[in-house]
């Protein structure tokens, strides 16, 4: 009915979490307006109506409904923190809409309505705690992570994994923060203690989001170089070391499906139109952008194909498209509503980019619902088949949840 | 005394109930077309707040005591309802476990902790709504209150209360679904939450659960006992010397109050779909008090006034201007406060008298 | 000297002083009286600027006051002694007695040993937090705060209230003595009669915000001011 | 007659300044008791240990010889029957007149009791009666804030009166009151001793012999003499520190 | 690794008696071929660049660990960068674009290993420290001899005594007698921290029964001693941490506890200050890169006057309207609050912003078995001198006396003369000044983001009311009390119940003194 098809932008842009996501609005502004200029999508315009949930939980509840039923978008992107889509979750299924949610999580999660283009845990970190052990011979683990759902599943998975990979309990130190800690002086120099025992030590770090900086300003204070004891962070990206003096960090890891430093012709387009589009020559892109990148283009290949904005068929034509990614390779939005993506290491350079030194042979496939877990091994998610997200192939039935 | 509904509770009360039979109506009559399903969720959370308000009202604006820490009681009414919910989800969660919650399952619990149990029990869980924030009120008031904590002091300790809840929630261990909380429910009661007659009941509810806040903390208020909570607000210490047992008198009202933000929240958990322990940080517990101040302190109605403000120009301007809307809420704070010493309710009524009667005529001074 | 002319003041809507007039000449004490809540105070704060008046002059040595702040008025040379003391509690005696500096040249900066002669309390309690002083000594000190500041007008509100009969008599003489000097001009409200008739060079009478008996020491004699002030 | 107040050599110091020093007192039940001396002897601190507002660090305070009033705060000291009127007078300023002698009145003081509280016509009676006493009918429906200095002396004498307490202690009842005034409130608490016992402090002296009652002198936190104001100010020890010459 | 080590240092041991010349052209073509292949290939290539023994060896591979090894890409020549692009095999300058040659954690240990052994005989003895750290840090039995050789003609005292403990574990990873090993545990057991430990575990149970018990003991030593210094460690946690609350705090010290301003822009404020340092290295980054060590100085007193004079804005602006109506400063300052840290989210973009530590406010040193980072230990510094200046302007001047006298009755303060618009705004003026010179140091080690204030408000708030609202002797004595306490709860605890328990503790605290720590007491404040 409508001459245009609207884009619903569900990031904060302001209070916490604003740090983050305001970045991936002004990626999804581009996005549209790029699109704009190839002339739509089946001859429509789109266009992005921008709310500012404010990094307030059942804000985002809030306004998503109001995208939805006020304003009649047809597609959602947005989102990071997990309890933002959980919140979020309940309007979508409701209201048979469509979110692209871009952002590494703890996975255990597999919604009709949703399409998770960031990595799961068996996409991100699984694939660096392999990296070290492989190629710097890590026996010891530090798991340390801001204390919240996200890190504490995936340290949970990672415990699993390095057990079962014969790495003894008493090698792994487990250590959570509250949100926005800033004061690492303590935990950095048990760090440095537990890494003294004679074997190889690494950190896993899940910590989130502003408790970085001062936590690699402490490391790099009290000497603890990448060479003694590496700290790989899932959370840490280009723009999070933007705010950072890098010199002491060199060689600090972090694993993702994108870095800026990726030398291919689609990225370095990406790069030049993003800093063109923003206007400013410093800005950094990082891998949740090349997630709504990934997710953007699928959904608009997906319109195409089904020649409607109708979430229902938007629903079924998704799964199977195959868009190019921007390291070169091709991902492919699977039954489960996960991407394949290629897993990279990247180690921090002074410039504040991230050198790749370890990627995964092909692409991964996310898996919502880890291998690594008891009670979730037995879990499938197929949407095209089963029509289920959380099919149990023990009992051979799907979970309540799809009614 | 003072009657126990005045004009100003009048009006609102009108007001109240006019909402109450349009908005379900104008909802479930016409298929959403007249008041759409958003606009009745929307308004449910606004009557929510508007009652936390009320809430704060009476043991701030009455009573003197500042609390910081009101949020906490919101947000246990409201992980009491959530944990209901929760149970009545059953064995339709992700993992088809019929005993344990999903978050549970995927942390391994073996079993349901003690503290869940009976939360299956819809009255039970109502009870709890009233009885853990209230609990809460009266274990922390019988010792503040004994040791004549009072003032800042008092906010700060009700603000380190909050926040130290905000942070035990958030531990995984503690069985409340972490940061993440509660959420996923399905319905309440055997109604689904998320059809439209649910949604149009709850509000109800909600309007109802208002009315019946504002006619108890009115008639408090108008009792003898209220205007020694005024005594108690304006000379503490003056009080206790006529023979009124302050700590008393604080510990009833600051419990009544507790109970009445948990209602709040039970009734905010369904119409909202999550409750996570966001609800139990400081900054806000410190909204509440700007609602109350915008809205009139001491007034009740001018506080779910405020309420009811606050939240919709919060919707509005994050909607309109999502990039700007900090400084149309910062500035509308600032002229609140500069020009409306009264409030928005003193602004209202001083139009009001204003049309009404012209300036009051110049009272004699008397000898 | 300072001169009062037909001052209307208002609490909000209601009136407290009506056309009062009233003038206070260096080298004489002026005492108002009156019942309570006559407006006596509300005088006083005309007077020191902590009430705006809505009409009416006052002039102090010339200027006029009414737009003055009330620090510009201090600086002006006019001190108060409140009713309620208003001693600044946290403070200690030392303390209190300094805030008075900030209108005095740098080199005059010293508390004058008139107040010590007077209020020998003081001078022992100089450490000790202005609020735990009991209500005379607060009273004394309030006193004695004023005179720090050197005023020319010095405008006193039940100075004798709450304090010993001994103290009462030697404030008393430090008025005599301030009023000797010539240079200043005391304006006294007082409820106690005998100890304001003592003083009392000229003295107005109010009754309602009006007043209603102006006149000299001598007027003052006899029954007829004193029958004014009984109900 | 029985002992109705007694102070039993009482001290109490702040700070190593000693503003009680071993203070004994007995007052007899329906007794009228004017308490003088030198400003900071400790007249208003008694005042404080016996409502319970400051303990003592020692010695012992008892009521009708068997409660000891250092365990009990203050709402207990003025549920026994002991009213305050204080120097500075303190009312309930956004209360109005008539409101902050309501809440004065004797009644039961529980939460519950008030909360389901009733005015009776009893007592909106006595609420007038007190407030013609105390000549603020006119300023019935005032907010107590409003009210001038001496007439919140007045409102407090009101409010003392409404409590109806068994021991009235009384701190410068007299202070920013006009001579005639003065005596009047003399009159009225002469006519409270009897069935009420009755301490005063206050420095006017015309006040005091007005009372006519017995009289003790404070000086340094301690008893300096005691007897009829003739005598005591007879005493040059008591001129010395207290009347002056 | 270590088995590539000891064959490497076989064979360089005969090159680096032998003249190396005729390597020339072979160390020109493994310098070349720096930049291409894997990094396990240029590992290999950087030992053989090792194993060269060419004099220039040292200044490629240290160029290499430095990042100032570049490449031409258009020509392949292997540039140093820095101070200006020159060939690094010939020293001649050279044009155009070179790209930095990127190293690994892995090949950064290579090389390091590699120089390691290239600097034991360097003439500087920072670099035969260094050299003598890597060998201990990565014990090797093959080193011995190489070792004992520099051991033996080494001078200097400090980097002998750490050739001896390099020896040592050399000797202790090695076949050498049990006299030896036993000597060698001692010299390690001296040393008496973690790395002692570490090395010597394994030992207490030796199948020799006295180096089992000399291990023993000096492990029992080992380990008191390093209680002891965990203690220490901790009250120095406990004591930065403090210093960094105190900075918080003590601006609403003033501003709250003084004038009793319910102050919810003070975050904001501190905010600034972190923002106004990030200016002023921008400028310096821009303009005189080497001020850049000046940056602090120059930002704190600006600082203080940016703050400042948003505090005198805000006192003018607003706060004047509302003395005597104390509760809705909170309403209006939030309002302020808000506006702050949308208008800085506007100006400089919501992310963190990149504020550098000169190098003065880098690295650490260590006291015994403790580490001091100076960062750390410049703030806790530079708070006391705050902390110092601010109570003698309180305490010691006739402004802090009048703002004093201000703030606790405004109309008699003006009776006595005192102009108290003025003493009002510069009151709230040094409040916020503190708070943006709180802001600098807070720039050291946490994010400059919208959000900084945020994070800090909650304890500020609590530092102050903890300590005794009113009493800035308290404001200190809470900051450290607080931070000490949860600095020694944290190892058994964790982070988030050490905060959880001391929130707790505070509520308790409070009921047993109701004023706060430091409580004004008196007639005055009871009433
Ligand atoms: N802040 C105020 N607001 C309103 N009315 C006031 C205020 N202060 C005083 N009044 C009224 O103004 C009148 C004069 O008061 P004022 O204080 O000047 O009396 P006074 O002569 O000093 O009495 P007293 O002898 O009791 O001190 C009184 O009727 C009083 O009720
Ligand atoms: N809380 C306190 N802290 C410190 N000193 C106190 C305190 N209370 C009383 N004092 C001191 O004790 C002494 C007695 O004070 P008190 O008020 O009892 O005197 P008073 O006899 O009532 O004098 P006045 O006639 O002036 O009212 C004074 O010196 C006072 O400073
Ligand atoms: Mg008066
Ligand atoms: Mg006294």
């Amino acid at each position: 009915q409508d001459d245009t098809i609207k884009v619903g932008v569900l990031h904060s842009l302001s209070g916490t979490m604003a740090i983050s996501e305001t970045t991936l609005k002004d990626v999804m502004l581009m996005l549209i307006d790029e699109q704009n200029k190839k002339g739509g999508i089946n001859g429509k315009m789109l266009e992005a109506v921008v709310v500012d949930p404010a990094s307030d939980w059942p804000l985002f509840a809030e306004k998503a409904r109001e995208l939805i039923e006020a304003n009649g978008v047809d597609v959602v992107f947005g989102c990071w923190t997990s309890v933002s889509r959980k919140s979020v979750l309940p309007v979508f299924e409701e209201l048979n809409s469509i979110l692209f949610y871009p952002v590494q999580y703890e996975g255990e999660e597999s919604q009709k309505n949703v399409f998770y283009t960031g990595a799961a845990p068996n996409q991100q970190a699984i694939p660096a705690v392999d990296y070290l052990m492989a190629e710097e011979g890590v026996e010891r683990w530090v798991l340390a992570g801001t204390d919240y759902v996200y890190p504490r599943t995936t340290n949970k998975i990672l415990e699993a994994y390095l057990i079962g990979k014969g790495v003894a309990p008493e090698d792994i130190m487990v250590n959570y923060t509250p949100f926005g800690h800033s004061d690492w002086q303590t935990i950095v120099s048990d760090i440095k203690t537990f890494g003294s025992a004679g074997k190889k030590t690494a950190v896993v770090s899940t910590i989130n989001g502003d408790a970085n900086v001062p936590f690699y300003k402490e490391l790099g204070n009290q000497g603890v170089s990448a060479e003694d004891i590496p700290v790989v962070a899932f959370s840490v990206g280009e723009e999070e070391l933007a705010g950072l003096d890098t010199a002491p960090l060199v060689g600090h890891l972090a694993a993702w499906n994108y870095f800026m430093s990726v030398d291919t012709p689609e990225n370095a387009e990406f790069i030049e139109k993003w800093k063109t589009f923003i206007g400013d020559d410093k800005r950094v892109t990082n891998d949740p952008m090349e997630a709504h990148y990934i997710g953007f283009n699928m959904w608009v290949k997906a319109v195409e194909a089904a020649g409607t904005t109708d979430a229902d068929a938007v629903i079924d034509a998704l799964p199977g498209i195959e868009v190019p990614n921007l390291t070169g390779g091709t991902s492919v939005m699977l039954a489960n509503h996960h991407i394949t993506k290629p897993v990279l290491v990247g180690e921090i350079q002074d410039d504040g980019q991230f050198d790749v030194v370890w990627e995964t042979d092909g692409l991964v496939e996310g898996d919502a619902w880890s291998d690594f877990l008891p009670e979730s091994a037995v879990l499938t998610s197929d949407w095209v088949e089963l029509k289920c997200g959380n099919y149990n192939t023990e009992t051979k039935t799907c979970g309540g949840a799809s009614n | 005394m003072t009657s126990l509904i005045d004009r100003r509770m009048g009006i609102f009360l009108a007001g109240l109930f006019v909402l109450t039979v349009a908005v379900p109506v104008g909802n479930l009559a016409f298929e959403g077309k007249v008041v759409p399903s958003y606009i009745v969720s929307l308004l449910g959370k606004y009557l929510c707040y508007a009652l936390l308000a009320v809430a704060l009202d009476l043991v701030w604006g009455f009573c003197g005591i500042l609390s910081l820490g009101h949020g906490a009681f919101f947000a246990l009414g409201g992980y009491a309802m959530g944990m209901h919910l929760m149970r009545e989800i059953g064995d339709r969660g992700v993992y088809a476990n019929p005993n344990l919650p999903d978050f549970m399952v995927f942390l391994s619990w073996k079993e349901l902790p003690w503290f869940w149990h009976g939360f299956d029990n819809f009255w039970f869980a109502s009870l709890m709504v009233m009885l853990v924030p209230g609990a809460l009120a009266f274990l922390f008031g019988w010792f503040a209150f004994r040791s004549r904590v009072t003032g800042v002091y008092l906010s700060i300790i009700t603000q380190a209360m909050t926040y130290a809840l905000q942070l035990a929630f958030f531990r995984n261990e503690m069985g409340f679904g972490g940061n993440n909380g509660l959420t996923d429910f399905k319905d309440v009661l055997g109604f689904p939450l998320q059809s439209d007659s649910t949604r149009a009941g709850l509000f109800v509810c909600t309007a109802t659960a208002l009315a019946a806040g504002l006619l108890i903390a009115r008639a408090i208020t108008t009792s003898k006992l209220g205007m020694i909570l005024v005594c108690i607000r304006d000379a503490e210490s003056r009080t206790r010397f006529m023979g009124y047992r302050v700590e008393g008198y604080k510990l009833f009202i600051f419990v009544v109050s507790a109970m009445m933000a948990g209602v709040a929240g039970a009734l905010y958990t369904p119409q909202v779909g999550i409750i996570n322990p966001g609800e139990f940080s400081p900054a806000n517990s410190i909204e509440i008090v700007i609602w109350v101040a915008l809205g009139g302190r001491g007034t009740l109605v001018g506080a779910a006034l405020g309420a009811i403000l606050v939240a919709l120009a919060k919707t509005l301007f994050t909607g309109w201007f999502p990039e700007f809307w900090l400084f149309a809420l910062g500035g509308l704070f600032i002229l609140v406060t500069l020009f409306l010493p009264k409030g928005v309710l003193g602004l209202i009524e001083d139009t009001f008298a204003r049309k009404k009667k012209p300036a009051p005529a110049l009272q004699e001074a008397k000898a | 000297m300072l001169d009062i002319r037909e001052i209307d003041v208002f609490y909000g809507a209601a009136q407290a002083l009506r056309g009062v007039s009233m003038t206070a000449h260096p080298g004489r004490v002026t005492s108002v009286l009156g019942r309570n809540g006559v407006g006596k105070t509300t005088l006083l704060r005309a007077i020191t600027g902590r009430q705006q008046i809505r009409s009416g002059k006052m002039d102090w040595e010339g200027r006029d006051l009414s737009r003055l702040r009330p620090e510009a008025r201090a600086r002006a040379g006019i001190a108060f002694v409140p009713q309620g003391r208003e001693i600044f509690p946290l403070l200690t005696v030392r303390e209190n007695l300094e805030t008075g500096f900030s209108l005095l040249p740098r080199r005059e900066r010293r508390v004058p040993d008139e107040v010590f002669e007077l209020f020998p309390v003081l001078a022992q309690m100089l450490g000790r937090r202005g609020g735990d002083l009991s209500g005379g000594q607060q009273q004394q000190l309030a006193i004695g705060r004023a005179m720090v500041t050197r005023p020319r007008l010095l405008v006193l509100d039940e100075p004798t209230e709450g304090i010993q009969p001994s103290i009462i008599q030697d404030i008393g003489r430090a008025i005599k003595y301030l009023r000797g000097k010539g240079d200043m001009a005391i304006v006294l409200v007082e409820q106690y009669f005998d100890f304001a008739r003592d003083l009392a060079d000229d003295f107005i009478v109010l009754e309602r915000g009006q007043v209603i008996r102006a006149g000299t020491r001598a007027d003052m004699d006899g029954d007829s001011v004193r029958n004014l002030l009984t109900v | 007659m029985s002992v109705h107040l007694l102070l039993d050599s009482v001290s109490r110091s702040f700070d190593g300044y000693k503003a009680i020093n071993d203070l004994s007192l007995a007052v007899d039940k329906g007794e009228l008791r004017a308490v003088i001396g030198p400003n900071g002897a400790g007249k208003t601190t008694m005042m404080d240990i016996i409502t319970g507002k400051t303990r003592p660090d020692s010695g012992g305070v008892w009521w009708n010889q068997t409660v000891d009033l250092t365990r009990i705060d203050e709402a207990g000291s003025a549920r026994l029957g002991i009213g305050r009127k204080f120097q500075k007078p303190t009312v309930f300023e956004t209360h109005s007149v008539e409101e902050n002698i309501a809440l004065s009145l004797k009644a039961e003081r529980s939460v519950l009791a008030t909360l389901f509280h009733r005015q009776t016509e009893a007592e909106a009676a006595r609420i007038t009666e007190l407030l013609a006493l105390v000549r603020l009918e006119g300023d019935r429906h005032r907010p107590a804030a409003d009210l001038s200095h001496g007439q919140k002396q007045w409102l407090e004498i009101g409010m003392l009166l409404a409590q109806d307490p068994e021991l009235l202690l009384v701190d410068e009842p007299a202070a920013g009151m006009t001579d005639a005034e003065t005596m009047r409130t003399a009159e009225l608490l002469r006519s409270l001793a009897g069935k009420h016992t009755v301490i005063v402090v206050e420095h006017d002296m015309e006040f005091v012999r007005a009372l006519d009652c017995r009289v003790t002198v404070l000086h340094q936190g301690h008893v300096l003499t005691e007897g009829s104001l003739d005598h005591v100010s007879a005493n040059p020890e008591v001129i010395e520190v207290y009347l002056g010459r | 690794m270590s088995f590539l080590r000891a064959c490497l240092l076989a064979l360089l041991l005969p090159l680096l008696a032998a003249p190396a010349l005729a390597q020339t052209a072979e160390f020109d073509a493994l310098v070349t071929s720096l930049p291409e292949g894997s990094y396990g290939e240029r590992g290999a290539v950087v030992g053989a660049i090792a194993l060269t023994g060419d004099p220039r060896a040292e200044a490629v591979l240290t160029a290499l660990l430095d990042g100032t090894l570049g490449v031409i890409e258009a020509t392949g020549q292997v540039v140093t960068l820095t101070p200006a692009p020159a060939d690094a095999l010939t020293g001649a300058a050279v044009e155009g674009p070179a790209a930095k040659i990127r190293v690994n954690n892995g090949l950064r240990r290579d090389i390091r290993a590699a120089l390691g052994i290239l600097t034991l005989a360097d003439p500087d003895p920072a670099k035969r420290l260094a050299a003598a750290d890597a060998a201990f840090r990565a014990p090797d039995a093959a080193q011995y001899d190489l070792l004992d050789a520099a051991f033996a003609r080494e001078e200097n005292p400090a980097v002998k005594s750490r050739l001896a403990e390099a020896r040592a574990v050399a000797i202790l990873a090695g076949d050498f007698s049990d006299a030896d090993k036993r000597e060698a545990i001692d010299i390690i057991a001296d040393r008496g921290d973690a790395d002692a430990q570490r090395i010597l575990t394994p030992f207490a149970a030796s199948a020799d029964l006295e180096i089992a018990q000399a291990a023993t003991a000096a492990l029992t030593a080992i380990q008191q001693s390093r209680m002891l210094w965990g203690y220490a460690q901790n009250i120095w946690y406990g004591l930065s941490l403090g210093s960094v609350l105190l900075l918080a705090a003590i601006g609403l010290a003033i501003t709250f506890g003084v004038m009793g301003v319910i102050n919810m822009a003070h975050g904001e404020l501190v905010m600034l200050g972190a923002y106004t340092t990030y200016a002023v290295q921008e400028a310096i980054r821009q303009n005189a890169p080497g001020l850049f060590d000046w940056s602090l100085l120059i930002a704190a007193p600006l600082a203080f006057l940016v703050a400042g004079a948003v505090g005198v804005a805000i006192e003018r602006g607003i706060v004047r309207h509302l003395y005597g109506r104390a509760l809705e400063t909170l309403l209006a300052t939030w309002g302020v609050s808000l506006i702050l840290q949308q208008s800085v989210r506007s100006i400089f973009g919501p992310n963190n912003r990149e504020v550098g530590n000169p190098s003065w406010m880098s690295g650490s040193f260590d006291v015994g078995q403790m580490t001091v980072t100076w960062n750390r230990l410049w703030i806790l510094l530079f708070a006391l001198a705050v902390f110092a200046v601010l109570l003698f302007v309180m305490k010691r001047t006739a402004v802090g006396l009048q703002m004093r006298a201000v703030t606790q009755n405004r109309p008699m303060a003006a009776s006595m003369g005192i102009r108290t618009n003025w003493v009002d705004a510069l009151t709230f003026g040094l409040g916020a000044g503190i708070a943006g010179l709180a802001g600098v140091a807070l720039s050291q080690i946490d994010n400059v983001s919208p959000n900084l204030g945020q994070s800090y408000i909650v304890d500020s708030f609590m530092v102050v009311v903890f300590g005794g609202a009113g009493n800035i002797w308290g404001t200190l004595a809470g900051a450290f009390s607080l931070g000490i306490v949860n600095k020694f709860l944290e190892p058994y605890a964790g982070a988030v119940l050490a905060k959880i328990i001391v929130l707790v503790a505070i509520i308790l605290f409070i009921q047993k003194r109701p004023r706060g720590l430091f409580a004004v007491k008196g007639r005055a404040v009871e009433g």
